[in-house]
């Protein structure tokens, strides 16, 4: 314990409207020590470095560098203090050119009598680039750049401030491996030189070769603090996921059989970043998809939605033609029980997005706030968005109805708002996410697609969540849980899909023995 | 009662609008009141205003046909007695109007076609005489007096600028009886839409095509446009035989860079639909109406003549102006038992000098 | 170092390889046409003298929609300054600098107020500037008792709209917008604000201080369109919203502009555009096109440049990612 | 963040007030419209000492009202998406010279009026066509189609030797004369308007890709078919709307429907409509606003405001609904 404390939070606190993101957490950061730090999705690891780096406002309790008081306003306050991070999501813009990016809000930097001297900054972005062996044209635009050269050029503009702190979230998972074992490389020799790292990374054995020490946080809260030689695989695991699986958390049966009755189906379907994918879904079964960011899970929800376009085979539904105007007007009384699977249901082509939802599919995106909702728009407007065809009854859309139709779902859901008025974005977290929910439960769609369904809610809602969807699938629906969350995987589904360079690697059904170490080895 | 239109027309009017105590309103409707007409023709108003029993509503236009009858509309809904308009815009549309309302209706700023008729309607005027050929005349002389020898012409289009045909065979023809010898020779006529850079471009054109040229008659917006168009291009010595008037003409009269420039007689135009109006509204009728009365063009070529013309014409107290209130109550049915429509074009035809005669 | 001026000169031309093809393409037409008129000395004074005002106003309405800010206003306040700028100098019989310093302050002024209004009701720019156009119109009717200004009258004060100052004029104006574009904080924030204000903002960049300085510096860019203006037409006060036009008869040069800024940048590219329009109108009246046919073509030549621009770019992006 | 204070600060207010500061915030779109009407409507009532009522000047007021209401109405759908029409003066002139022709051709009213909404119908589809085909911003498309729209109009005008116009006039006499008529379509317009926009999925869908394409898109909405339709609407509108307009004048000029396409953003603003669509799109804009504007330059010449300071009058009120209809709480950026 010679090394001596760059950074230490006291009873640090975040607040997003009302959710707590996190709560009272106590934490150093040494000199010439990499430190770790590790939790699930939503435990709070970005929103601390978002408000050590000045990006989010601290709620309550404080920063202290080198035991003074520090609180940003800023980036560029952090900057000042030595501090630089990079971000988990892309921290670069468009249109502009790499040099640009690299010293994007810090211009003034170059400026000697008004005007800023662009040669030298190209000079230096230069030099800047060098640092993370990135040879590109810097007066280019940095659209000509790739994802994984975006995050470098971020990385570069970190480093060239010679940071004291390096803090970096999230980021390996988008490099390559070159990508990765440079940014090793960098924050080793950072160490060399006695100044201090903060990693963030889901992928533990990543962290356990590279850190000093570790970091556990769970639902915002500061669980342990591992020394290196502490480390042990398990036991950090263990603190991650806290409790054991209580039966009220995730689901407690492992009974992984379901009907054998296939509702949804992939033939050898190859997509953008997809290669040759298989699967069926069974009817109220859960269908778990694991992998890490860039495995091309994601994509794959979005092709059994139809949402892109098939390079190779075909998404099947098994339901029933969509039907005609003329039938939809007979149909009107008996709508309800369009939907469910009657046996002689036949295969239909899903080819865009109209079919899904006309045959049931309902798609739950990960980027929730900018695909799934319309945060301006009401409670009542978006839950009746996708079940506009439903409502309507020879071409009008009563208030009667829709008020109704929202209801039950407010209801239902237990969807907290102040009226179904009241505007989306208001919302918490959770509440939002139960509308996307409301949306296609509503719809009578039998086969959910959920993109990271718990992704940014409070642990609460987690279990309200893992609770309905236990619910669901009691209930004779059929979902496609696509998750970076293991423990969420193996806690709800009755089977799991592992994929990993666009590819599934590996199937699991539902058992005791399956735990995140098996899952992992089939990821990375 | 109204029913009957008898000689008090007040009684008429009571029944379906006010009969304001200050006597009757005439409702005006003009594009802007800001340039040279609008500005003369609102100043005039009001000196009419002081001395009749009347007081106007001057009413802002926009150019479409909806706007027009809108504002029509407006007005009558607001009380008014008649309306002068400045222009024709959908003339039968807007005699129906005035006749349901039993509004008299003027037209100023030009002569309407002979296949309208309406009780309620006093007609419109000859603005550049009875005889546009003469105005070209009388350009011709001063162009050729000042000597210029290679002459273009720019112009609004026909539809636009209905007597500017006419206008120029004037010119041309008065040219052809000046210079037997036809040493002045006269371009063809070079249409232009209404914008001023339209304008600049097609005397930029005049000038490319005939590099020799060293005069341009402006018949679109001969001060407004053309004059500037010409000192912003690259002969700016070329003189200017203009149609318009605004305040810069007497320094470029002065400087010789204008050779003529003319401009509408508001006073006349005014004081004649005003005259007809007004006596309609007491009940009174010429005997020997026609339907387009007319009234002077004043076109100077000299500085004295500007002068005079700001003088009698455009002076700023309106008594000393082309019309004054007693000339104008001579001709008038209801100040005078015997006065004829005809005396009343007299009036308003006079030119610079008899008006100058007689004050 | 050497391959990069090639590749400068290579960008230069590229930049304005555009109006001289327009340019030529007529010319071509003409001579067939047996017209001689397009390659006098009056046709290229006409197109370039003219372009000069069409870029320093397309560079005023540019500013702001680069920022997706559409504004109505360029048009009155060019009247307004105008007007007032011009009335002033001439009654006080003063020079043709301390007039374009008038005319500038004027319009500055009108400008900030706008960026004013804009900041403190925070509505789109498009109806605020809808409302301060209503008001400054009304004034231009009132000023001076709304006898306009007739500044070409005055060759002393008119001077700077003749050659060669006019071209002085538009080598600093191109030259103060390149190099505050290029060159200052104000024109990284602007270009950052532009494609991300979120990321922009929480990367510390001030939008409030930003709108204004825009404006500003819009301001500046009108004062001296008045003078040209001014100088060059009759101004006469506007109504009916009349003046709004403007932004929509300078919105080709603008698209083309900010097309062809790409191989160089805003200034050179816009100017580049200014120069094409005006080669292609011009060359519609030298062929002696109707006026009324002429603002057909224009249309349809808006909608094939942009549908060509459009293309292109998408094809660069799909080269790119 | 600020979003969280101000909630905050909501919750941190007694019961009462916050449940009436909801309420506000909840219909404060609502009343606030009627204010601008309102605030218009009464200054001239007292202005005009009540003659703003007179049986001529509503009848007046209706007339004037029906080109600009069902144009508004039409173009709501346009708006609501975010997009910007600037062409419906050219389109308006072309539509009504196309009707004078035939019905000078010896066609019957009701073939015209069929004419007339093809015509509009089919600039409109060409307008989002290009649109959507080059990905141009709707409203530099609009920008194409007023250009040629009201070249192809001034051309005709300048070339036919007497003016354009209708010259049985008595055929459009239900355009023209009929008030009930006239009120009966506005009545039908606004219902049609009102149920398409609030009641229906076209309004519904409208309203979500004006604020978030792609959700609408991923909840199942055919966002270029949904903006194809908000055409076609405002096209079938337009075209009906021009035969009111050519009613009024019998004649078409190269001036005809010019400055229409301004008076459509004011009487929205006027409404309370901030143009940049969306699920804060209001019908009763169009509806609200259309009538607030005839009312303005109604009671402008019925108290006949001296011309220099009509537009400064005009500008001012414009001003003051603007400040306190739309004015937005603070955002981290301010809206564009
Ligand atoms: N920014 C905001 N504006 C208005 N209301 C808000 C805002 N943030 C939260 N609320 C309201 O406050 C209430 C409590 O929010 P909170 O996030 O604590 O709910 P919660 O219990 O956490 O729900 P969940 O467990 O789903 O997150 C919610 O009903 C929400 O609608
Ligand atoms: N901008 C935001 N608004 C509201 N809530 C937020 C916001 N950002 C984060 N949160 C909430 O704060 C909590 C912590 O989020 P955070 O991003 O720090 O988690 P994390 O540990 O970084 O997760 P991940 O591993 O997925 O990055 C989550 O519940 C999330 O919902
Ligand atoms: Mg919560
Ligand atoms: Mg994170």
């Amino acid at each position: 314990m010679d090394k001596e404390v760059f950074l230490e939070t006291v009873n640090l606190t975040k607040k997003f409207d009302e959710v707590l993101a996190v709560d009272k957490v106590n934490m150093q950061v040494k000199l010439g020590e990499i430190k770790g730090l590790i939790g699930e999705n939503g435990s709070g690891k970005s929103t601390i470095s978002a408000m050590i780096s000045g990006l989010h406002r601290i709620t309550s309790g404080d920063i202290y560098i080198n035991k003074k008081k520090y609180t940003p306003k800023n980036p560029l306050d952090a900057r000042e203090k030595k501090i630089s991070m990079i971000v988990q999501e892309t921290g670069t813009i468009n249109n502009l050119s790499i040099a640009e990016n690299v010293f994007l809000g810090d211009e003034v930097r170059f400026k000697k009598n008004t005007f800023v001297n662009r040669k030298k900054m190209m000079v230096e972005a230069k030099k800047a680039l060098e640092a993370v062996e990135l040879d590109v044209d810097v007066t280019k635009s940095i659209n000509t750049l790739n994802f994984e050269q975006r995050k470098l050029v971020e990385i570069a503009r970190a480093l060239y401030y010679n940071p004291t702190l390096f803090i970096v979230d999230e980021t390996t998972t988008a490099l390559s491996h070159e990508g990765r074992v440079l940014i090793h490389r960098i924050m080793r020799r950072l160490k060399s030189e006695n100044k201090a790292v903060l990693f963030i990374s889901h992928d533990l054995s990543e962290l356990m070769e590279i850190c000093d020490s570790l970091t556990v946080l769970r639902d915002g809260n500061f669980i342990r603090d591992f020394e290196k030689e502490q480390f042990d695989e398990n036991e950090i695991k263990q603190e991650m996921v806290g409790r054991e699986l209580e039966g009220d958390f995730y689901r407690s049966d492992y009974d992984g059989t379901s009907t054998g009755q296939v509702v949804f189906q992939a033939k050898n379907v190859s997509a953008q970043g997809l290669k040759n994918i298989n699967l069926e879904l069974h009817k109220g079964e859960i269908l778990g998809i694991g992998g890490l960011s860039g495995s091309g899970m994601h994509e794959l929800g979005k092709v059994m939605y139809g949402n892109i376009r098939l390079s190779a085979g075909e998404v099947l539904v098994y339901g029933h033609e969509t039907p005609s105007f003329f039938q939809k007007l007979w149909k009107q009384k008996d709508k309800q029980n369009t939907g469910n699977m009657s046996p002689e249901a036949k295969p239909i082509r899903l080819t865009n997005i109209k079919t899904a939802i006309a045959n049931k599919v309902g798609y739950v995106s990960k980027d929730r706030d900018q695909e799934t909702l319309i945060l301006e728009a009401s409670v009542k407007d978006n839950l009746t968005l996708s079940a506009l065809d439903k409502l309507d009854s020879y071409g009008l859309i009563t208030q009667k109805a829709e008020k109704r139709f929202a209801q039950e779902q407010i209801d239902s859901l237990l969807i907290k708002c102040s009226s179904m008025n009241q505007t989306v974005r208001e919302l918490s977290g959770g509440n939002k996410q139960k509308i996307s929910f409301g949306k296609w439960i509503g719809n009578d769609s039998k086969i959910l697609i959920l993109d990271s369904p718990t992704r940014g809610v409070d642990v609460g809602v987690k279990t309200k969540m893992y609770q309905l969807l236990y619910d669901l699938k009691q209930q004779g629906y059929s979902i496609l849980l696509i998750s970076e969350e293991l423990q969420e995987l193996i806690g709800m589904s009755d089977r799991i899909l592992l994929m990993k360079d666009g590819a599934i690697t590996k199937e699991f059904h539902r058992s005791e023995k399956v735990d995140e170490k098996t899952l992992i080895q089939y990821m990375i | 009662a109204c029913g009957a239109k008898s000689n008090d027309s007040s009684e008429a009017n009571d029944s379906d609008k006010k009969q304001t105590d200050d006597g009757f309103t005439i409702g005006v409707m003009l594009y802007n009141y800001t340039d040279v007409q609008g500005k003369e023709i609102k100043s005039y108003g009001d000196y009419l205003a002081e001395h009749f029993n009347v007081n106007f509503n001057y009413a802002t236009v926009g150019t479409s046909e909806e706007d027009h009858i809108a504002a029509l509309e407006n007005l009558i809904a607001s009380g008014v007695d008649a309306v002068i308009s400045g222009y024709d815009t959908s003339l039968e549309q807007s005699l129906q109007l005035a006749e349901q309302a039993k509004v008299y209706y003027g037209v100023a700023l030009g002569d309407v076609r002979d296949d309208v008729s309406s009780e309620y309607f006093v007609g419109g005027l000859y603005n550049f005489g009875e005889k546009p050929e003469t105005i070209g005349a009388q350009y011709a002389q001063a162009a050729y007096e000042a000597g210029v020898k290679n002459i273009g012409v720019t112009s609004f289009q026909e539809f636009a600028f209905v007597d500017a045909p006419a206008i120029i065979s004037g010119f041309k023809e008065k040219l052809a009886e000046l210079d037997p010898a036809n040493e002045i020779t006269v371009y063809d006529t070079e249409y232009h839409m209404f914008g001023p850079e339209d304008v600049s471009s097609a005397v930029t054109k005049v000038i490319s095509d005939h590099p020799e040229v060293d005069a341009i008659f402006g018949l679109g917006s001969g001060m407004d446009f053309v004059y500037p168009a010409i000192l912003n291009s690259t002969k700016p010595d070329i003189k200017v035989l203009a149609l318009g008037y605004n305040d810069s003409t007497p320094a470029a009269l002065e400087n010789g860079s204008v050779l003529a420039a003319g401009t509408n007689n508001y006073s006349q135009i005014i004081a004649n639909v005003f005259a007809q109006l007004y006596d309609r509204l007491n009940g009174h009728e010429y005997t020997d109406w026609e339907l387009n009365g007319s009234v002077d063009y004043p076109i100077f070529s000299s500085v004295e003549e500007v002068e005079d013309f700001q003088k009698y014409i455009v002076p700023g107290d309106k008594s000393n102006g082309a019309v004054t209130v007693e000339e104008l109550k001579q001709v008038m049915k209801t100040f005078n038992e015997n006065a004829t429509w005809q005396e009343l074009q007299q009036l308003t035809t006079r030119t610079l000098s008899e008006i100058k005669e007689a004050r | 170092m050497k391959q990069n001026i090639g590749d400068y000169v290579k960008n230069i031309v590229k930049t304005f390889i555009f109006p001289f093809m327009v340019y030529g393409i007529i010319l071509a037409i003409t001579l067939i046409a047996g017209e001689s008129g397009y390659m006098s000395a009056g046709a290229f004074d006409r197109i370039i003298r003219s372009s000069v005002l069409t870029t320093i106003i397309a560079y005023a309405i540019a500013l702001p929609l680069s920022g997706g800010r559409w504004d109505f206003a360029p048009g009155i306040i060019i009247i307004l300054s105008g007007i007032i700028g011009s009335n002033l100098a001439i009654q006080n019989d003063l020079g043709p600098i301390s007039l374009l310093m008038i005319t500038i302050a004027v319009a500055v002024v009108l400008s900030l107020l706008e960026g004013l209004v804009y900041i403190l009701v925070r509505v789109p720019t498009i109806i605020v500037s809808l409302g301060v156009v209503m008001v400054y119109e009304a004034l231009s009717g009132i000023v001076f008792n709304g006898s306009g200004a007739q500044l070409f009258m005055y060759p002393n004060l008119s001077i700077l709209a003749k050659s060669p100052y006019i071209y002085g004029i538009l080598m600093v104006v191109m030259l103060f917008f390149y190099y505050i574009l290029t060159y200052t904080k104000f024109g990284f924030d602007t270009k950052s604000l532009s494609v991300n204000p979120r990321l922009a903002v929480s990367m510390g960049v001030k939008e409030n201080r930003n709108i204004m300085i825009t404006y500003l510096v819009v301001g500046l860019l009108l004062g001296v369109a008045a003078v040209l203006n001014a100088s060059t037409v009759l101004v006469t006060p506007a109504n009916n919203l009349a003046s709004t036009t403007l932004m929509f008869s300078s919105m080709a040069p603008v698209l083309v502009g900010l097309y062809l800024a790409k191989f160089s940048n805003m200034a050179l590219g816009i100017f580049s555009g200014a120069l094409a329009m005006n080669a292609f109108s011009y060359g519609m009246v030298v062929l002696g096109i109707n006026g009324s046919l002429q603002t057909i073509v224009l249309g349809a030549f808006i909608v094939f440049f942009m549908a060509y621009t459009v293309r292109s770019e998408r094809a660069a992006e799909q080269v790119a990612v | 963040m600020k979003e969280v204070t101000h909630i905050n600060g909501a919750n941190a207010r007694s019961g009462g007030l916050s449940k009436f500061l909801q309420f506000t915030k909840a219909n404060k779109n609502i009343f606030i419209q009627y204010s601008s009407l309102i605030l218009v409507f009464s200054f001239f009532m007292i202005m005009s000492n009540g003659d703003l009522l007179s049986v001529v000047n509503l009848q007046t007021i209706i007339r004037q009202l029906a080109v600009l209401f069902i144009i508004t109405v039409g173009l709501m759908f346009v708006f609501s998406h975010g997009n910007m029409d600037i062409s419906v003066g050219g389109v308006i002139a072309l539509t009504s010279m196309i009707v004078t022709f035939t019905l000078n051709a010896g066609a019957s009213l009701f073939v015209a009026t069929l004419v007339a909404i093809v015509v509009s119908v089919g600039c409109y589809l060409l307008n989002i066509f290009i649109a959507n085909q080059f990905k141009l911003m709707a409203v530099i498309a609009s920008l194409a189609i007023m250009f040629s729209t009201r070249g192809v109009v001034t051309y005709m005008v300048s070339t036919s030797n007497e003016s354009i116009k209708v010259e049985d006039i008595s055929k459009l006499a239900l355009f023209s004369s009929n008030l009930t008529f006239t009120i009966t379509s506005l009545i039908v317009i606004a219902i049609v308007g009102i149920v398409l926009f609030n009641y229906s999925k076209i309004g519904k869908q409208n309203k979500a890709v004006g604020d978030n394409p792609l959700a609408a898109m991923q909840s199942g909405v055919d966002v270029k078919k949904s903006k194809v339709i908000s055409y076609l609407i405002a096209g079938i509108m337009i075209g009906f709307a021009s035969m009111f307009s050519l009613a009024r004048s019998y004649t078409v000029s190269e001036n005809s429907g010019m400055g229409l396409e301004m008076d459509v953003i004011v009487a929205l603003v006027l409404g309370g409509m901030a143009l940049s669509g969306g699920s804060k799109s209001k019908i009763s804009s169009a509806i609200v606003g259309s009538i607030t504007l005839v009312l303005l330059n109604n009671g402008l010449i019925m108290i006949g405001v001296r011309p220099e300071i009509v537009s400064l009058v005009k500008g001012i009120i414009f001003l003051i609904v603007v400040f306190f209809i739309l004015r937005r709480p603070r955002t981290e950026v301010i809206p564009r």
